[in-house]
């Protein structure tokens, strides 16, 4: 079949993040903010008007003083896959043809000329990893000059997210044309947040290739298996603390978290009375 | 009238048929359609050629490699630099904002002369030369008057070129009043000296190979020591299964992040410490071969922990419970590579003496000096090797006159420079000091009771700021003698935080100078050149590169080729040997006279009585915001949470259960009085923090800068004042007593 | 929206959707077409037109 | 004297009266101008919307207007495709209706986009499988036939039917009117169906999402049954407001009896279903999506389970019952008390479906959302309603909008009269009401 | 319309007026009809004429480049081709119209006595300024083209996409579009767009096609065609 050809060739970008490394520190935010031509503007407090590609969620266990933990959840664009490969919850919605999932890659693009700024997507997305351009950008008088080349800056109006800096590798494709190599090297394709998190809290690479860290720590499943409510769960990790954001809904993203913890783990995912994550695949598992 | 009607009408038609039967509607809504897409005024970023200046970040002491990205001339991107040995590609949010440091709306574009009142922003723009002019006159006739000592200075605490340029430009001109802005780096300092016998030391934690950390406060991932080290060795720490052990009242990062949070009452680390030594001792947990050979004063030491810290005693003060105390010790003792660390949040502040003899005796007692996990005392290797300054006879009868905040003297003999004494004494209506040159350091903003130290500078008569940037200080500045940035400049850095070996990283420009700026060491040079004679003869350098290849000599290639350099292990042994005192050599002094002193001495009280204040108000560090000289950038600020920072607003943390009894929601402004002054804040209502104590981050409440910084949250140096240590003279204060009422 | 759109596909969503969409462009196209022309020649021809409703 | 433009046998409040409303109402939509102006000209940022809230006010004002315009597109189909007959005399009422709440929905969506300019995007790039492409080819399409259903209207002017031209063109629209409507029937079909699907295929969003039938989610066809049940009450909730405002009997009770039957039955069927589907969803898709379906009632100032029982029964089983009940739809309290509390339960059921989607969280760690709409954006909403209520006064003057006025209205003495009636009631307007001159 | 009998009886009134009005206008009907005829082509023919010649006249402005260059003479001194000024550098990245630096590798003093090249040196050279060169082929910010994969990968020519500037001994006028702001290059010099050579347009059908003709077209869920990040950024 051709979804087989095309998996078998294809390579899926992911992101496996290790929680018990994470400080919280933001260096991922600014890594992306500063990698990606993102605005800001002079009050920044507001954070649902405030457009963070990759924003760290600080969550806790809701307990009182002296027994509180704390958590800190860095959230880039989940790049889902949906329930079959492309069918995220943006890219089915964009009216335009705006967004849109590349099967060679698994990332979900985003083009800002296309966008007429209905924010479908925006409503579609339940990580909250869209943003829409409330006003129009507006670098302070001379800080245009340090605007990277490589993204292009937005316009009042679209709505922006992480892109997975693709845009790096597009220039890891032409460095690997100009050596004549066919394929993209996990070390020249990696994103500003993996590469700049001081913790090394983030491992990026391509999920098909074994070959890859990311691969190896996540351990996804080859198989297509259904959850308990009859959901596809697509690259379901084999990694016990491995685990994604909402995976119960079958967005099938392609950001993996890591935790020794157990109420980490859970607060990835909704769950009712005296459910257990690992009473999801409970069927499978006797099969 | 019919007949024209209608043939209009079959005319309009006619024309919308051809209208439409040609480009024109077509083409338009294309081109419509792109113009709508690629508006004018939305920036399209030149390319160019790709290319990398690899060099060393200044922002913090942290001394990271970076790599800064451009395309064509512009820089775009700074990222961390692989292989470096401080931060092996890692790198901060303040790094990576450096370019909007860089391009940003506050520098000062070109040297300003104040045209108005002291502190009204009101300047006008002069030439270089002029400016060097402005200097020269003031500081000529000073020295003409005989009264060279009336300068004064303050400047980094740091030990590269620059900060010696200055000392040296002060030496020559004849004052002693050479201020550096203090931190931790002092206090460790001074315990080095008097447990080790070591000079000029600092302390090298080797933290990646420790399997139980014990932090006694420190903002371990809040930007302490060297940052991005710091989170490469938490992340070592997890892979290994190491234990980290965050001791402090509020639930900071490192203490979320840590694998035991144990809050104790503010100003505890000391009894915690002693009482901890005073269990191993007593268990005999103690590493009795290394004790035995290397230490001495054991016998007295335990004499004075049986009389002063035992462990119930301690416990009470702490607010923790004995057998906390006790399995903690256990542990400690029995771990294999146990480490204990000190140095309150980031280590700007000084920490108190006592603690960090304690916390040293700590590590003293398992073992841990000198050993891999454990602590070093390391000497700086001085590759700064000028010819002595010849002084003539104005300077020498200044430096005979003793510094204003009596660093050096009987009173604190191991102190090099105590700026809070200073800023006391000018305060307390001393008189002496006429001129001030401030270069890289902020005290306007950064220095406790900014209420005061903002009425001292207005007392100066002549103030000389070099600041990048139009900071507090700059803006109380009679001159601003622009600095280049660090992503224009030459610089060499020496690492001191707590690194186990030295490392000398080399700033480099990034790109051309932005502005019409001067690099602080040319500027002093120019100006010591121009006041000529001795002075001037003490910069015989072209300029500042020439001085720093020069100093730097055969390092110089290969700073040049690699980034940084890291002193052989014979220099380094050369330079231990030149600084240690005499017949100390080798050995830890758990316990002597001037220790005894320092144990048996009561804590110095924190400002303001527990009646009319009931809470205690504590600074906290977070490396969300930056708090050193450099205000944040707008990218740092972007990332400042809405419960520390909403609109303007600033937030207090309040113990959640507290906080409800006291009837605080949310969200609500209150107003917090402490002895030195009040703010308008909100609370944040926090599960992370003692019953008792509040919280504010250091950081907000610029007044200066930009309109992407100030006015932003409150100062909390506004609201603190400073608690000197008697055994240091330091301003080691870690709050203030303080009370809060509804707004 | 048209088959030389770089969006188009040929498959059957866009035979049914667009498929829908020009069938009900036309029959409000042609419906309009046909009412114009036939009131031209009904005013042409002296608006001896029916009133039986 | 504009009496030659207002339709004869018919009497009108004085032109000065009418203009005098005109302005008030003129007055309105020019500050919902003003603030549709700002947010062309300085961005949405006018608005209080955020990245939570990316759909807000207006798109639920989008989606209310629809379901209650949906009265147009019910009635065609009842008159041309079933056949039911005695609804013309409330056809033209409905189509007028219609065109106002689409037309509006239109305007409120050129100014909800980021980009006004590349709006049509959504046509040439369209991508087929999103539900909103869907709405925007069925809305725009059916908005073109509720524009040709109105222009026969139009055209029925005193003075434009005078022109023979228009005169044949109103009367040959007449002729093939059933064809447009059909075509209209299956357009609204789709697009208020499709409006459902817009919120029904966010499987990211448990609170909305519904299991499909094909490719379409439940909630795809209970918007169309809505819209078909709740329509009719809107159109006949303003024709007793005009008859009230005007003081006039404009339409005989029998096609209203009759389409308020037809709506009490859908309401009671649509509730039906509806409610099968709430259950289902309360105890199926929400808990194997991990939520307790309390979860989506609790913790928040605004929606509770007052919301949902406030949409279900009040909101739909009362006035549905209300309806099919002989006694209460003759009576004329309870009949529109009925059409009131129809129309309130169907724009909460699309006030939650946009907003309180958004406001859930989904996230276990993420926090419930509130939104309070900015003047703006309030004034933008109410400036269709000033539109609307202008064009209602200006057909109701000169447009023979409700055939059986003059039957029901009958006037003493010639034509010529009208002239001189000096005190009449303005039509449309909301004033305080004159002594009735019938 | 209502089934009321005044209403019909009205209507009748009515059309009795109306017929005689129409019979009135029948009468001039056969004389004006070739006047409407008439006036219908002559709003035709003046339409089609502005939007033919006129608009485009209208549409683009002309704009001299800062130097003429002679693509010709400068490709017979180099030696490898049009990458000898227009090379990749080693990262694959492309370095397009040269910068004033590598025009100095040859002309670091005057060749020649040609007006042009006085101009060169004296406004550029000498003063060190980058020549602001027009470029015919400029894209949109949007646009994310990969010579690499296009010269390495394909193995396309140069004239493939940017036609024969290569052998022309004179610059060409930049034509911009008043509108977009673009060269008239990109839509083609074709009014209609209609184009005769591959390098005639350089719109995203243009690479479409292209791309769809080398079979690399497939990886798009929402068009099965090329993703949009393969030539968007």
């Amino acid at each position: 079949m051709k979804q087989e050809h095309t998996q078998h060739r294809s390579k899926r970008y992911g992101m496996v993040i290790d929680l018990d490394k994470c400080t919280g520190c933001g260096a991922c935010m600014v890594a992306c903010f500063s990698e990606n031509n993102v605005p800001f503007k002079k009050d920044e407090t507001d954070k649902r008007l405030s457009i963070t590609w990759m924003k760290v969620y600080r969550i806790d266990n809701g307990r009182d003083f002296p027994n509180n933990q704390v958590c800190y959840i860095p959230r880039p664009c989940q790049h889902c896959a949906g329930q079959h490969e492309g069918h995220s919850p943006c890219v089915s919605v964009c009216p335009a043809t705006a967004t849109d999932y590349s099967r060679e890659t698994g990332i979900v693009s985003q083009i800002y000329t296309r966008c007429f700024g209905c924010r479908y997507c925006m409503g579609a997305c339940p990580y909250h990893a869209r943003y829409f351009n409330w006003w129009d950008p507006v670098w302070p008088e001379g800080m245009e000059k340090y605007l990277s080349p490589n993204v292009s800056p937005r316009m009042r109006g679209v709505v922006e997210k992480c892109s997975f800096c693709f845009h790096r590798y597009q220039l890891a494709r032409d460095k690997a044309y100009a050596n004549r190599r066919k394929d993209v090297k996990e070390a020249d394709y990696q994103t500003a947040c993996t590469q700049a998190c001081p913790a090394g809290a983030i491992t990026f690479g391509d999920l098909n290739n074994p070959g890859h860290a990311v691969h190896q720590i996540v351990k996804p499943n080859d198989h297509v298996v259904k959850n308990k409510a009859g959901i596809s769960i697509i690259g379901k990790s084999q990694n016990p603390n491995v685990f994604r954001m909402l995976e119960r809904l079958g967005t099938n993203t392609k950001v993996y978290y890591l935790s020794s913890r157990e109420w980490v783990r859970k607060a990835g995912d909704n769950y009712i009375a005296d459910e257990k994550p690992e009473d999801m695949f409970a069927e499978q598992k006797k099969h | 009238m019919k007949l024209s009607r209608r043939c209009f009408l079959s005319f309009v038609v006619g024309g919308a048929a051809g209208t439409a039967l040609s480009p024109l509607p077509w083409k338009l809504t294309d081109d419509l359609s792109i113009w709508s897409q690629n508006w004018s005024w939305t920036p399209v970023p030149p390319d160019g050629e790709y290319t990398q200046v690899n060099s060393t970040c200044t922002l913090c002491p942290g001394g990271c490699g970076i790599g800064i990205r451009k395309a064509g001339k512009r820089a775009v991107k700074i990222e961390g630099l692989a292989g470096h040995p401080v931060n092996d590609g890692g790198v901060c949010l303040l790094g990576l904002s450096g370019l909007q440091l860089l391009y940003g709306p506050a520098r000062v574009k070109t040297p300003l002369k104040r045209t108005g009142k002291r502190g009204g922003g009101q300047w006008q723009a002069i030439s270089w030369k002029q400016a060097i002019k402005e200097v020269t006159e003031k500081l000529k006739e000073l020295r003409k008057k005989n009264q060279p000592q009336s300068l004064a200075s303050i400047g980094p605490n740091g030990s590269g070129t620059v900060s010696a340029l200055i000392s040296r430009f002060m030496k020559a001109y004849g004052s002693s009043n050479d201020m550096k802005m203090a931190s931790k780096l002092d206090s460790d300092e001074q315990a080095l000296f008097l447990t080790q016998g070591i000079q000029n030391g600092m302390v090298g934690a080797d933290v990646e190979n420790a399997d139980f950390i014990l932090s006694f406060g420190c903002a371990v991932l809040d930007g302490y020591g060297s940052p991005v080290r710091m989170f490469r060795a938490n992340s070592r720490w997890k892979e290994n299964s190491a234990t980290l052990i965050q001791i402090e009242p509020r639930q900071s990062n490192t203490a979320a992040k840590a694998d035991q949070w144990l809050p104790i009452n503010p100003g505890g680390e000391a009894d915690l410490a002693l009482a901890m030594a005073n269990i191993i001792i007593k268990e005999n947990l103690y590493n009795s071969s290394f004790v035995s050979d290397n230490c001495d004063g054991l016998n007295s030491f335990v004499q004075m922990l049986y009389e002063n810290y035992m462990p119930e005693d301690a416990a009470r003060r702490i607010g923790i419970d004995v057998q906390t105390i006790i399995d903690l010790a256990h542990r400690f003792a029995t771990a294999a590579r146990p480490l204990a660390i000190n140095g309150y949040g980031k280590g700007q502040n000084p920490s108190n003496l006592k603690e960090t003899l304690a916390i040293h005796a700590l590590n003293a007692l398992v073992g841990n000096i000198g050993k891999k996990g454990g602590i070093t005392g390391l000497s700086a290797y001085d590759y700064i090797r000028w010819p002595k300054v010849v002084t003539d006879t104005v300077a020498a009868a200044g430096l005979k006159e003793s510094r204003l905040d009596g660093a050096g003297t009987n009173a604190f003999p191991h102190a090099k420079s105590l700026p809070n004494r200073f800023f006391d004494k000018l305060s307390a209506g001393n008189t002496s000091i006429q001129a001030l040159l401030v270069a890289e350091a902020n005290p306007c903003y950064s220095m406790p009771d900014t209420a005061k130290i903002k009425r001292v500078f207005d007392s100066i008569p002549f103030i000389v700021s070099f600041s990048s940037f139009m900071d507090e200080t700059a803006m109380m500045a009679d001159l601003i003698l622009p600095n280049h940035t660090f992503l224009e400049r030459y610089e060499d850095v020496p690492v001191k935080a707590g690194l186990t070996a030295p490392i000398v990283g080399l700033c480099r420009p990034a790109v051309e100078p932005q502005w019409d700026t001067l690099d602080l060491g040319d500027a002093l040079i120019r100006i010591a050149q121009s006041i000529g004679g001795s002075v001037g003869a003490a910069f015989p350098w072209k300029n500042y590169k020439t001085c720093l290849k020069q100093t730097l000599a055969d390092q110089w290639k290969d700073l040049e080729k690699k980034g940084y350099w890291m002193p052989s292990q014979s220099l380094q042994a050369d330079a231990d040997s030149k600084n240690k005192a005499g017949g100390k050599s080798g050995r830890y002094v758990l316990m002597d006279g001037t220790l005894e002193t320092i144990y048996m001495a009561q804590d110095a009280p924190l400002e303001g009585d527990s009646r009319s204040y009931s809470m205690l108000l504590m600074p906290y560090d977070t490396i969300r915001i930056t708090s050193l000289q450099i205000g944040a950038p707008p990218f740092v600020m972007k990332t400042v949470p809405d419960t520390v920072l909403k609109g303007q607003d600033g937030f207090i943390e309040i113990n959640k259960k507290e906080a409800t009894e006291m009837g605080f929601k949310q969200g609500q402004a209150v107003i917090v009085t402490t002895p030195i002054g009040e703010a308008r804040v909100r609370v944040h209502l926090s599960s992370g923090l003692a019953p008792g104590v509040i919280a504010m981050p250091r950081g907000l409440g610029h007044t200066a800068y930009d309109d992407y910084l100030a006015g932003k949250g409150v100062n909390i140096n506004q609201l603190i004042g400073p608690v000197e240590d008697p055994a240091s003279g330091l301003d080691t204060a870690l709050g203030i007593r303080a009370k809060l009422a509804k707004a | 929206m048209l088959p030389f759109c770089f969006e188009w596909v040929y498959d059957m969503g866009h035979f049914v959707f667009h498929g829908g969409l020009w069938y009900a462009l036309s029959i409000i196209g042609m419906g309009m077409t046909y009412c114009v022309i036939k009131s031209v020649i009904d005013t042409i021809k002296g608006g001896k037109g029916n009133h039986l409703h | 004297m504009d009496s030659a433009l207002i339709p004869e046998g018919v009497k009108r409040c004085s032109l000065w009266k009418f203009l005098l409303a005109l302005s008030i109402t003129s007055g309105v939509l020019l500050w919902g101008v003003i603030a549709m102006l700002l947010c062309w000209i300085k961005g949405l940022n006018q608005t209080n919307m955020n990245d939570y809230y990316g759909f807000a006010l207006w798109i639920w004002a989008d989606l209310a207007v629809i379901a209650l315009g949906g009265g147009a597109f019910f009635s065609g189909l009842l008159k041309y495709i079933i056949g039911k007959d005695e609804l013309k005399n409330l056809i033209n009422y409905a189509v007028l209706i219609g065109f106002i709440c689409y037309s509006s929905a239109l305007l409120i969506l050129a100014i909800d986009v980021g980009q006004p300019m590349r709006s049509w995007f959504i046509f040439w790039h369209a991508n087929i499988h999103s539900m909103l492409t869907e709405v925007a080819f069925c809305l725009s399409c059916y908005f073109a036939v509720l524009t040709i259903e109105y222009i026969p209207l139009i055209l029925e002017n005193r003075q434009i039917n005078k022109v023979p031209f228009f005169h044949h063109l109103a009367h040959n629209m007449h002729g093939v009117m059933a064809i447009f409507a059909a075509t209209g029937a299956f357009l609204s079909f789709f697009h208020q169906g499709s409006l459902g699907g817009v919120a029904g295929v966010l499987f990211g969003r448990p609170f909305a999402f519904r299991d499909h039938i094909l490719i379409w989610p439940y909630t795809f066809f209970l918007f169309t049954w809505s819209a078909a049940a709740f329509g009719p009450c809107f159109t006949l909730f303003i024709t007793w407001m005009t008859e009230k405002i005007t003081r006039k009997k404009l339409v005989k009770d029998k096609p209203i009896l009759l389409l308020a039957k037809i709506s009490g039955w859908m309401i009671v069927t649509y509730m039906v279903v509806k409610s099968i589907d709430t259950w289902y969803w309360a105890t199926h898709t929400a808990p194997s999506l991990g939520f307790n379906w309390e979860f989506f009632f609790k913790n928040n100032p605004l929606y509770g389970k007052t919301m949902l029982f406030s949409e279900i029964i009040l909101g739909g089983w009362i006035p549905g019952l209300l309806l099919i009940f002989r006694p209460t739809r003759e009576n004329s309290v309870t009949r529109t008390t009925a059409f009131f509390l129809g129309m309130a339960g169907v724009c909460i059921n699309r006030w939650v479906m946009v907003l309180q989607t958004m406001a859930v969280p989904v996230m276990s760690f993420d926090s419930w959302a509130m939104y309070i709409p900015s003047w703006q954006e309030v004034a933008t909403t109410i400036l269709p309603v000033a539109y609307g209520v202008i064009l209602v006064m200006i057909s109701y003057r000169y447009l023979p909008i409700f055939p059986q006025e003059k039957e029901l209205n009958p006037i003493e003495g010639s034509a010529g009269s009208v002239d001189k009636q000096v005190g009449q009631t303005p039509a449309g307007d909301d004033s305080p009401l004159q002594p009735a001159q019938i | 319309m209502s089934g009321n009998v005044e209403h019909k009886s009205d209507d009748v009134n009515h059309d009795a007026k109306e017929a005689s009005s129409a019979d009135q206008t029948s009468m001039t009907t056969s004389g004006s009809g070739s006047y409407i005829l008439l006036f219908f082509l002559l709003g035709l023919a003046l339409s089609m004429v502005a939007g033919w010649v006129v608009f485009p006249k209208l549409l683009y402005t002309q704009k001299k480049q800062p130097l003429d260059f002679n693509h010709k003479l400068h490709l017979k001194e180099v030696d490898s081709d049009c990458a000898s000024c227009h090379f990749f550098r080693e990262d694959g990245t492309f370095s397009g119209v040269p910068a004033l630096e590598q025009c100095l590798d040859c002309h670091y003093e005057k060749l020649g006595e040609s007006v042009e090249e006085t101009l060169f040196v004296e406004q550029y050279v000498d003063k060190g300024r980058q020549v602001p060169w027009l470029v015919y082929s400029r894209q949109p910010d949007c646009v994310f083209f990969s010579h690499s994969a296009h010269i390495y990968g394909a193995n396309l020519e140069c004239r493939t996409c940017h036609g024969d500037i290569g052998h022309s001994e004179s610059l060409k006028p930049y034509e911009e579009n008043r509108i977009t702001g673009y060269s008239k290059n990109i839509w083609g010099s074709n009014i209609a767009g209609l184009k005769q050579a591959t390098w005639d347009r350089m719109k995203m059908d243009d690479c479409a096609q292209c791309h769809e003709t080398a079979g690399i077209h497939d990886s798009s869920v929402q068009t099965g065609r090329d993703a949009c990040f393969v030539c968007h950024k």
